[in-house]
């Protein structure tokens, strides 16, 4: 099977800090890769460089064979490239609805005079999303909080809403930050449940994570990050039970 | 010159008697006391707030001061004279509204204004409301061609600056000018009258340079005129003149530098001190030394406690006082309605008005005044008449 | 036609008259460093500030010592009334950057009509003369109003410089600026850094104005004027860095004056405008030194995070 | 009555402008302040068209429109680069120069403004015919913002001002949709100045200085900024206000000073009274 992500010998400094040093890595369809490794070893980064938010300085990646990486961030969202934020980004003066309205890649009206005029392609456009929207919210148990203005909901909601959003890209990549973060109870359940399903459904997704429990709920395989580099691509049993990056890096993670 | 001087000053003497008419009027109908009848009201449009509010509130006060003496000496015909000021900021984005007000409000048929930009705006619509429009202070030149219901009790630029000109050429001798004027409407358009009066006359001007209104630094423009090498300097500024005039003399140069009505101040005099001496201005108006009627007004000033800005304006702004009570006047005798057009109608009908502070106004059919210039020369700390240029 | 002694004269006179817009801008930058606050308020406070050195010194007849001290603890008064009972409350409420904006600008022309009121609208000087004693040095004519001017300037940034790097509560209103939330965390009152900085600035305008005021006539609206143009300063400096911000209106009074040799001086606002989008366009972030530094500065691992701004950027 | 046509008329002129300016500066988050530039631009070339050409004043004001839009593409552009304060302050320079330029060049009438422009509608009727087309014109204005903005171009807006990266990353054009809002707000500004032009028949640099950019704020922010009533609001209260101050008998000597103070302080207590605006609950949703 193809991979969806393929990524070729990526590069990136910022004035002398390098967080991608010749960077190799793909992803398949169905696969939930986690991205480990300590502070500052360029996971946030590589994310950053993949969906476009900064250029890098050498490298290719492609996108179910299409290369992506001369493409800005807005035209990667709309070639498949979803993802969420460590900090959620969600639109804090707009409610869950209309958060996730933002979401679906090629919309028509994003036409400014299509807009005003309020054209039929719009208004079922416009249906189609909502009802799109309102079973992902549903499948979330969250279609109670469509109307509500999104910051007043408890953070664990908020984090579900960043994925809900993401996932009205309907992208086959999913790159989520953190995702598990600070969430707790029956939220932390269902973002295990929807990223399985959505592997299942065929997207690959990359995780970035600090918590090893939480890559282990989640992922199937992992890679370990450090100063840039990949030093190494296993399940997460073998990375958890390698002695070099047990000393780098789990050694204090396993600790609490 | 002392023979001028002395014609001129008997003339102020004759006209003296003549000086109130509408006291006349009012002793014709019987009433001492103007407190009876319906008022006649007229507007007036002044900046009394914002930057050039210096000038416009103290017009405003004397326009008030004429309107008691008028009121004191038994009204209009029996009719007490009302004022209705509004504010301007001399902008004419709120003097537009304003006049709207005067007109369709406050119903007034003459309104009395100043500053170009503002009587330039007000043109189309008192054309268009049918009221007419005094100005008493703006010198733009573009006013004489605003249309039947805008005219001006006071001369437009060309008069002064033009004379000032040629006396610079003629009189004294002077063959290379300067001019520094500030960027705006006062100071472009008496700047270029300036530069082509005296090319005219045979001058050369070596250096026409503007400056930013918001300037303070002027020792780069100073320098520059300084290269030049003129035998003169002439500045057409507003309230920085006293500034341009201390870095040119900071600087050492000594040039001969002249001014036009705005420099009339004794402000200037306290500011610049020996720094003044020798400054040449113009004025549009007599001083009390040649028109004893303007020590009246200088008395009702002392009691205000200061001295005024801009005195000649102010003369002005009490003759065209007299102006507005004459047009009433006129009109309540021949019993018509005081409306904008028939105050136009009795405007070109009175046509010569004799004033006791400017001397004689006639109303001519170019829009335009032609009056005296005196030209003034800082000495001793004084201003002192140099030359007046009928 | 360009002199040595001309350029000289230029440069002398540009830096002595740039003095009061020196200062003024220093007062400007410093509020929207510490307080993040776009202060136009601190017209009204100027207008204060001449107003009461005025009143004290003409219609009360005072020395000049009495008057500046008067002129002081009005503005320095007016300065805290209003950090306590205008803006502190504004802030309290978690106000919008717009709504600081348009109280402070409409504060601001209150106090312009208040003044109007009490004082008229005549263009008033300190001194009734503005004239001061030249000497001529080298061919360059220095006034002693020049030598006050730069003097008073340089003592006063000194004076801050040192208080920022010295003091504890210089180094507080740093920490302030940079993360007023943080800063509280550690147990620094971020009301009484606001206050300390309102405090310097009403200094810092006060002196600015006596010096205007002793050179060019000063209506109740020509403090509205004089803070349009210190913002511009402020901004070229580059928001945050208050020394910068001194430098940047030196900079632009000297262009200005050094152009006039080059471009028709009716030119010259036009040039001042276009340099200010122009720079902006090519460093968005102000200049490119600064830019380098502060990147480093963000990225750097090494960096403390509250090392003490203004040093490094006197020394620029 | 001339004088209820030209204040329903400068109304519905800053109904125009500050509609039009909450949309780039509420909605879209974009500090500007150089909304008066596109005024003056819709003002003058349609000013300078009708007066050189004598073209009907419909294609003129069009043509003044049509400036608007272009201009306000550079800044649209420039947004590309900078943003928050700096973009403020930028676009203040933009604002400056542009009429620094209008103020120096000899075709425009300079400082002494341009009052050659022909009288339209000359008659006894043309206050009222104006009030019909200057009201026509702000409610479509009004109403296409409206409908704008509660409509999905709308929400991406609203989601570009709230967070522009998140907004990228879920497919949004950034410069795209600024560029679209700067021509919709400019544009209604230059129509607002064709308007204003035509109606008054004069127009000078010194009437698009900061303080209009202040006035237009002032209304935004007073009335509610991101709301679709707020503006409308604001532009009534500071129209009418001063209007309905000059009808107080103050002592002459005190007029401007006396209306000044009112004026401000009452601007001050709404300021106070209501954080919000006076339409709308939070100031949450404002730029900055």
């Amino acid at each position: 099977m193809d991979p969806i992500l393929r990524i070729d010998d990526l590069c990136k400094a910022f004035g002398g800090i390098v967080v991608a040093d010749h960077v190799a890595l793909s992803i398949a369809p169905g696969e939930i890769l986690g991205l480990i490794g300590p502070n500052g070893a360029g996971k946030t980064s590589l994310f950053n460089l993949i969906s476009g938010v900064v250029a890098p300085d050498s490298g290719k990646i492609h996108l179910e064979g299409r290369e992506i990486d001369g493409l800005k961030l807005h035209d990667r969202a709309r070639a498949g490239v979803a993802r969420t934020w460590q900090h959620m980004r969600l639109f804090r003066t707009m409610t869950v609805l209309e958060n996730m309205l933002v979401g679906p890649r090629g919309y028509p009206g994003e036409s400014l005079l299509a807009s005003v005029l309020g054209t039929g392609r719009v208004r079922r456009a416009e249906t189609d999303a909502c009802d799109r929207a309102m079973s992902i919210l549903d499948r979330m148990g969250l279609a109670a909080t469509a109307e509500h203005i999104v910051v007043d909901l408890p953070f664990g909601q908020q984090k579900l809403i960043g994925l809900a959003r993401a996932l009205m890209n309907d992208g086959r990549l999913l790159l989520l930050d953190e995702p598990m973060a600070g969430v707790e109870g029956s939220n932390y359940l269902t973002m295990q449940r929807v990223v399985h399903d959505e592997a299942a459904a065929g997207r690959a997704i990359c995780v970035v994570e600090h918590n090893v429990g939480f890559i282990k709920d989640l992922c199937t395989t992992a890679v370990f990050m450090a100063q840039g580099r990949i030093l190494q691509r296993g399940t997460v049993e073998e990375l958890t039970h390698s002695r070099e990056l047990t000393e780098l890096y789990f050694g204090t993670a396993e600790a609490h | 010159m002392s023979e001028r001087q002395s014609n001129n000053g008997s003339a102020f003497g004759r006209r003296k008697a003549l000086a109130l008419p509408f006291a006349a009027l009012a002793a014709r109908s019987g009433r001492a006391v103007a407190q009876a009848k319906e008022p006649f009201r007229f507007g007036c449009l002044m900046p009394t707030t914002g930057l050039e509010a210096g000038y416009g509130l103290d017009f405003v006060k004397t326009f008030e001061m004429a309107t008691k003496d008028i009121n004191d000496h038994g009204g209009v015909n029996g009719h007490p004279l009302e004022m209705v000021v509004l504010d301007t900021q001399a902008k004419p984005e709120l003097a537009i509204p304003a006049a709207q007000k005067l007109i369709d409000v406050d119903k007034v048929p003459l309104i009395v204004t100043a500053w170009s930009s503002v009587v330039k705006a007000l043109g189309p619509v008192m054309n268009r409301g049918r009221t007419l429009q005094l100005n008493m202070g703006a010198n733009s030149p573009d006013i004489a061609n605003l249309g039947d219901f805008t005219y001006s009790t006071f001369p437009l630029a060309d008069v002064d600056v033009t004379a000032l000109a040629n006396y610079c050429h003629t009189k004294m001798g002077k063959r290379r000018a300067a001019v520094l004027y500030i960027n705006n409407d006062t100071g472009i358009g008496g700047a270029k009258l300036f530069r082509d009066t005296f090319t005219k006359a045979g001058g050369e001007i070596v250096a026409f340079e503007a400056y930013d209104p918001k300037a303070t630094d002027f020792t780069g423009l100073l320098l520059k005129v300084r290269v030049a090498n003129p035998d003169m300097v002439h500045m057409h500024s507003l309230a920085e003149l006293p500034q341009v005039i201390a870095q040119m003399r900071q600087l050492g140069m000594t040039q001969q530098i002249t001014s036009y009505s705005v420099g009339y101040n004794p402000k200037i005099l306290a500011q610049l001190g020996a720094a003044a001496e020798g400054l040449i201005v113009t004025s549009l108006a007599p001083t009390s030394t040649a028109n004893p009627n303007v020590v009246k007004l200088l008395d009702l000033w002392k009691q205000v406690g200061r001295a005024p800005n801009g005195l000649p304006y102010l003369q002005y702004a009490w003759d065209t006082t007299l102006v507005t009570a004459q047009v009433y006047g006129w009109l309540d005798q021949q019993n018509m309605p005081l409306t904008g057009e028939n105050c136009r109608k009795a405007l070109l009908a009175i046509k010569t008005f004799d004033l006791p502070m400017t001397g004689k106004l006639a109303v001519t059919d170019d829009h335009k005044v032609q009056k005296p210039v005196y030209l003034y020369v800082v000495k001793n700390q004084q201003f002192t008449l140099l030359e007046t240029i009928a | 036609m360009i002199e040595p002694a001309i350029l000289l004269q230029i440069l002398w006179t540009g830096i002595a008259m740039s003095s009061y817009f020196v200062l003024l801008t220093v007062a400007f930058a410093l509020t929207l460093k510490v307080e993040k606050l776009w202060n136009f308020a601190q017209a009204g406070l100027m207008g204060v500030a001449f107003f009461a050195m005025f009143y004290a010194m003409n219609a009360l007849a005072l020395p000049t010592w009495a008057g500046i001290a008067i002129g002081l603890g009005a503005t320095i008064a007016a300065a805290v009334a209003l950090e306590v009972w205008a803006i502190g409350v504004l802030r309290a409420r978690n106000s919008g950057g717009l709504t600081f904006f348009i109280f402070t600008l409409v504060f601001s022309q209150f106090a312009a009509y208040a003044l109007t009121i009490l004082f008229g609208t005549e263009p008033e000087t300190i001194y009734p003369s503005v004239m001061s004693p030249v000497r001529i040095l080298g061919g360059v004519a220095v006034s002693d109003w020049d030598l006050l001017a730069v003097a008073t300037t340089l003592a006063l940034m000194a004076a801050l410089w040192a208080f920022l790097r010295f003091t504890r509560d210089g180094q507080f209103m740093i920490a302030v600026s940079d993360n007023a939330k943080l800063a509280e965390i550690y147990g620094i009152s971020a009301k009484r850094a606001y206050v300390i900085s309102g405090v310097i600035a009403a200094i810092f305008l006060t002196a600015g104005i006596f010096l205007y005021g002793t050179r060019a006539g000063v209506t109740p609206d020509v403090p509205l004027v004089l803070v349009l143009t210190a913002v511009i300063g402020a901004l070229l400096g580059g928001i945050g860095r208050i020394f910068a911000a001194g430098v940047a209106a030196v900079s632009l009074g000297l262009l200005q004056s050094f152009s006039i040799l080059f471009i028709p001086s009716k030119w010259q606002a036009l040039l001042l405008y276009g340099v200010l989008f122009g720079a902006l366009i090519l460093f968005p972030r102000g200049l490119p030194a600064w830019r380098i530094w502060r990147l480093r500065r963000r990225l750097g691992p090494a960096t403390p995070p509250a090392a003490p701004e203004p040093l490094t950027e006197a020394g620029e | 009555m001339e004088y209820l046509a030209s204040t329903i008329l400068l109304i519905g002129i800053f109904v125009i402008l500050a509609a039009s300016y909450n949309l780039i500066i509420g909605y879209g988050g974009l500090n500007t302040v150089a909304h008066p530039i596109f005024f003056a631009l819709g003002a003058y070339t349609s000013g300078l068209l009708g007066a050189a050409t004598g073209l009907p004043a419909v294609v003129c004001v069009l043509a003044g429109v049509a400036v608007a839009m272009a201009a306000s593409f550079v800044l649209a552009i420039t947004t590309l680069r900078i943003s928050g304060d700096y973009l403020l302050i930028a676009s203040l320079g933009f604002q400056l120069g542009l009429l620094q330029l209008v103020n120096n060049v000899e075709f425009t009438g300079g400082p002494a403004g341009l009052s050659s422009i022909p009288d339209t509608f000359a008659g006894p009727g043309r206050g009222a015919i104006y009030v019909v087309i200057c009201t026509a014109a702000a409610a479509l204005v009004v109403w296409a913002i409206w409908r704008t903005m509660n409509g999905p171009f709308g929400r991406a807006v609203r989601a570009m001002r709230d967070d522009e990266l998140a907004c990228a990353a879920l497919g949004r054009s950034l410069i795209g949709m600024k560029i679209r809002i700067f021509a919709l707000g400019c544009g209604a500004a230059g129509l607002a100045g064709g308007i204003y032009a035509y109606y008054f028949q004069y127009i000078s640099p010194e009437q698009f200085q900061v303080a209009q950019s202040a006035e237009i704020l002032t209304m935004v922010v007073l009335g509610g900024i991101g709301t679709t009533l707020g503006p409308i609001v604001g532009a009534l209260v500071l129209v009418v206000l001063p209007q309905a101050i000059n009808f107080l008998h103050l002592p002459n000597g005190l007029v401007g000073p006396a209306q000044g103070i009112i004026f401000t302080a009452l601007v001050i207590l709404f300021l106070f009274l209501r954080p919000g605006g006076l339409v709308g609950t939070a100031g949450a949703g404002a730029a900055h």
